[in-house]
């Protein structure tokens, strides 16, 4: 179910760019995409009886079941890009905002 | 010890330093630009292991000849971007370190995922510095565009993975191609989306007019001449070593690329700005490019992709130096200015000739090359939509040229009377750099032949993939 | 059915649902908080998928930073509603 | 109109996917276990570069990999170029958000008595959990970025308490600077001890020990340092700037 939840998550980030042109829900709608995209990742390396890949005293050393560790790794680095595209966005989105007074783009129209 | 990681590395550590000694930033950022320079040259070429695990464990870096090449014009055009840039480059110089290591690491990494992060090393890299345009809403415009092409080519970089379990991108069409053209078919075109955005493909490209259209003398050069060629060959790489297309998607893209580059050149032609009608014609020469590897014509497609980085960088410098010195970049306030620039005037004009594709220029022989390569593919009709839309920019540029260095009135005599009051466009010593770049681009224009020798070395390291769409849809 | 089933349904749904009211709402402060509420059951979704490095870098990154960066952003749009109760 | 026009695009696309995705990759069924094929076994194994030897907690010394946190070894040891690139992406957003707000002069933030005391008594609570976070990222879950992040919680947890930002934002830059200079130098010192930039070359000790796994913990705290001083220069340009013009 969580896979499907991945890339409905994907497409409803997807719908929601497609929808807005207010500034603030814009990065939302990115950051909905993101999320989705990370889930989408992790739910790649997964394996139904596959434990977290931490090897702990409990685990036995013949039977190593692990969930594919290297999604998790991506999503890992993916979360941080993400948090530092959508910190970079909003403080351009403030700058318009600054500039405007909205953080409509249909109101603001063509900048030229 | 000479290994090229020292190309990515170097440029880092210089940003990381210039935080705290704000002061040398410009020193540092035209330090290892230089020590690039040397690393180049010294570097052995070859496979490069970081971490010490072989790919595909760990991550690699391909320092073949086609990457020699582009990392080689990135770096020459970035120090003389930065050095005519001048105060500008001081104030984003750790922004500029940060985009060089991005860049080199973009054209030298031998890995999917690591790609990804260094495209996104770039592209926040150069939001930043299109705020320098102070257009906010351009970059916003941009930024929002990119980074959902970012999440594309990520998880299109994920079901590769999934597919064939590997990311090492050296080699990766030929495990791609085992599979079948319906599961292949969707991680190929999210890869082509998350890059059309940095290429400015038709429908995601908008951002391009906008940032391009209002550059100053820092992002006009950086956007057109620096990260227009990078992504260029980034693309060549994708194309060359992980791409497989089938009918539908090639010809897919085949059209998008074409429908770029004539639309691009119409709109260029129909602009009464010399900065937008820049933009347009880097749009429209993104997509030539484009179609020259999506036809698997990577040797047309470099020469075609150096040509316009070096004509590109002359244009952007003296248009952004004009216009930002008379206040205008419009027709008619500009009309004779080149009365007072001559020196401007004449680098500009061999740019816009070699650019044209005008005999004697390299372009002419980047553009020859490039219709004799597509005629070989059997697709005769393209070549001829090339030559058609060729027409329409030597129209334009033509045009531009005119006005720019006569000052009469259409149906009077030349006057100097009606040419704008002489303004400081550019200083003494950014003029010689221009001119440096021009006497560059001139003298390839002389050579041609052996300009093509050396690259066709590159463009045979790129290439190993043998199907393309011309053979697989052309038949 | 087994428990960790139901639950990965009820996150699943949870999810779609959270993303479906963060994007077509018009309230931008709303839209925010709902944000943050998704980013929180895509923590738990990220456990149950046995990602506890991601759940817990989601957690403070996602949930926490993410959100408090939006906050601080339309932080003049929360004076402007307490003088009018509308905000787009 | 738009909105339904999207609408339609959406579903079309969603079928597509889901059709597509049903039909080649077993995902909305995942594997009872790791195929054998996968690399990935070799990261669990941690037989990258050849050996056979049996990974067990506590136990297995000298393995290529020390990490007991296999996503950690993915992370800082396998793939530890990208995660350079990633401190690199955090690096200059948070100097972009600088360049772009940085002009504000700080708006004073009024707070109560119940905030200001519950801050302070948390805000060094949470500064030590971040620190055990990225100092055992080898261990448990968690690692640098979550830690560090945690560090810069704690700052803006303090920022709120005392109404201005009271850690001097200089040394923060020369901690995001030496962090980040020192991450590449230790990549350096492995280029020319052990031939390749970022490689391992201390002893990777026990698996599951505090001390072990090599370079990896040091990395680890640097990275935590590092992300912990860049998201604190983000919330800090962010609590400062205030609408101009």
């Amino acid at each position: 179910m969580i896979q499907f939840a991945g890339i409905a998550l994907i497409l409803i980030g997807i719908y929601g760019l497609m929808t807005t042109k207010h500034m603030i829900k814009l990065i939302i709608a990115l950051n909905v995409l993101e999320l989705g995209a990370n889930i989408f990742i992790i739910s790649v390396g997964f394996v139904k009886n596959g434990l977290a890949p931490i090897l702990t005293a409990d685990v036995p050393s013949d039977l190593l079941n692990f969930v594919d560790p290297l999604p998790q790794a991506m999503v890992l680095t993916a979360i941080v890009i993400g948090f530092g595209a959508t910190a970079l966005g909003l403080a351009v989105a403030r700058k318009v905002y600054g500039k405007y007074q909205t953080y409509d783009l249909s109101v603001i129209g063509g900048e030229e | 010890m000479w290994s090229p990681v020292w190309l990515i590395v170097l440029p880092l550590l210089m940003a990381f330093i210039s935080v705290v000694i704000k002061k040398q930033q410009y020193l540092l950022l035209n330090l290892s630009i230089l020590l690039n320079l040397a690393v180049l040259y010294l570097a052995p070429q070859g496979m490069v292991i970081i971490g010490g695990f072989r790919p595909p464990f760990g991550i690699s870096l391909n320092f073949d000849r086609y990457a020699f090449i582009s990392l080689l014009l990135i770096q020459v055009l970035m120090l003389f971007a930065t050095f005519i840039a001048g105060p500008l480059a001081k104030k984003y110089g750790t922004v500029l370190l940060v985009l060089l290591a991005g860049i080199n690491g973009m054209l030298l990494t031998n890995d999917l995922f690591n790609l990804f992060v260094m495209i996104e090393v770039v592209s926040i890299a150069s939001f930043i510095i299109s705020t320098s345009n102070g257009k906010f809403t351009h970059t916003f415009h941009y930024l929002i565009l990119a980074s959902v092409g970012g999440v594309f080519f990520l998880l299109g970089a994920v079901m590769v993975y999934a597919y064939t379990g590997t990311l090492v991108v050296q080699g990766l069409f030929a495990t791609l191609g085992q599979l079948p053209n319906a599961i292949s078919l969707i991680p190929m075109m999210l890869i082509i989306l998350g890059l059309a955005v940095e290429l400015k493909l038709m429908p995601v490209g908008s951002w391009a007019k906008n940032i391009y259209g209002n550059s100053n003398v820092l992002t006009g050069p950086i956007f057109a001449a620096v990260l227009a060629p990078a992504f260029g060959f980034v693309f060549g790489r994708m194309m060359g070593e992980v791409v497989v297309l089938n009918p539908i998607t090639g010809y897919t893209l085949l059209f998008m690329a074409i429908a770029t580059f004539v639309l691009g050149e119409l709109a260029a032609y129909r602009q009464k700005d010399l900065l937008k009608t820049l933009a347009f014609s880097s749009i429209a020469q993104s997509g030539l490019a484009i179609i020259l590897f999506t036809l698997n014509l990577p040797f047309a497609a470099i020469l075609l992709l150096i040509n316009n980085a070096l004509a590109k960088s002359i244009l952007f410098w003296v248009a952004t130096g004009v216009s930002t010195a008379y206040e205008t970049s419009s027709m008619k306030g500009l009309r004779g200015v080149f009365y007072n620039h001559r020196i401007l005037g004449i680098t500009f004009s061999i740019a816009s000739l070699s650019l044209v594709g005008i005999p004697l220029f390299l372009g002419f022989y980047a553009k020859v090359t490039a219709v004799m390569a597509i005629f070989t593919t059997g697709l005769i009709w393209i070549p001829v939509v090339i030559l058609a839309t060729a027409i329409i920019e030597g129209a334009y540029m033509m045009k531009w040229l005119l006005q720019l260095w006569s000052p009469a009135k259409e149906g009077h005599l030349a006057s100097t009377e009606e040419v704008p009051e002489k303004r400081e466009a550019l200083n003494m010593t950014q003029i010689v750099a221009v001119c440096l770049v021009a006497l560059i681009l001139f003298v390839f224009g002389l050579v041609p032949q052996r300009v093509g020798r050396v690259l066709s070395v590159a463009s045979q390291a790129e290439i190993s993939q043998v199907e393309t769409v011309a053979e697989g849809g052309g038949q | 059915m087994s428990m960790v089933l139901i639950l990965e349904w009820v996150v699943g749904i949870a999810l779609i649902g959270g993303a479906i009211a963060c994007v077509t709402t018009e309230n931008i402060l709303a839209a925010i908080v709902r944000l943050s509420l998704l980013s929180m059951v895509a923590v738990v979704a990220f456990a149950l998928m046995r990602a506890p490095d991601v759940a817990l870098t989601e957690a403070v990154i996602g949930s926490g930073l993410v959100t408090f960066v939006f906050v601080v952003t339309v932080k003049e749009l929360f004076a402007k509603e307490d003088k009018n109760e509308e905000v787009h | 109109m738009k909105k339904f026009i999207s609408f339609l695009l959406i579903l079309v696309l969603a079928f597509f996917l889901m059709t597509s995705l049903n039909s080649s990759l077993d995902f909305f069924n995942p594997p009872n276990s790791l195929d054998e094929t996968r690399m990935s076994n070799a990261f669990i194994h941690k037989n990258a570069s050849g050996g056979s030897d049996p990974v067990e907690f506590g136990k297995s010394t000298g393995l290529e990999d020390g990490s007991a946190n296999i996503v950690t070894s993915v992370v800082v040891d396998y793939r530890s170029f990208d995660t350079l690139g990633e401190i690199t992406v955090l690096f200059i957003s948070a100097l972009g958000v600088g360049l772009l707000l940085g002009a504000g002069t700080g708006a004073k933030q009024r707070s109560g008595f119940i905030l200001k005391t519950a801050a302070k008594l948390i805000s060094p609570l949470m500064m030590v959990t971040g620190i055990f976070i990225f100092t055992h990222g080898h261990l448990t879950p968690g690692g640098g970025f979550p830690g560090g992040s945690m560090m810069a919680t704690a700052f803006l947890l303090n920022y709120f308490g005392s109404g201005s930002i009271s850690t001097d934002l200089k040394s923060l830059k020369w901690m995001e600077s030496l962090a980040g200079v020192f991450y590449i130098v230790i990549g350096l010192i492995g280029l020319f001890v052990a031939g390749s930039f970022l490689q391992n070359y201390l002893p990777t000790g026990t698996v599951g020990h505090l001390f072990s796994a090599g370079i990896i913990p040091i990395i680890y705290v640097l990275v935590g340092l590092k992300v912990g001083s860049e998201v604190s220069g983000i919330i800090a340009d962010f609590s400062k700037s205030e609408v101009t013009s």
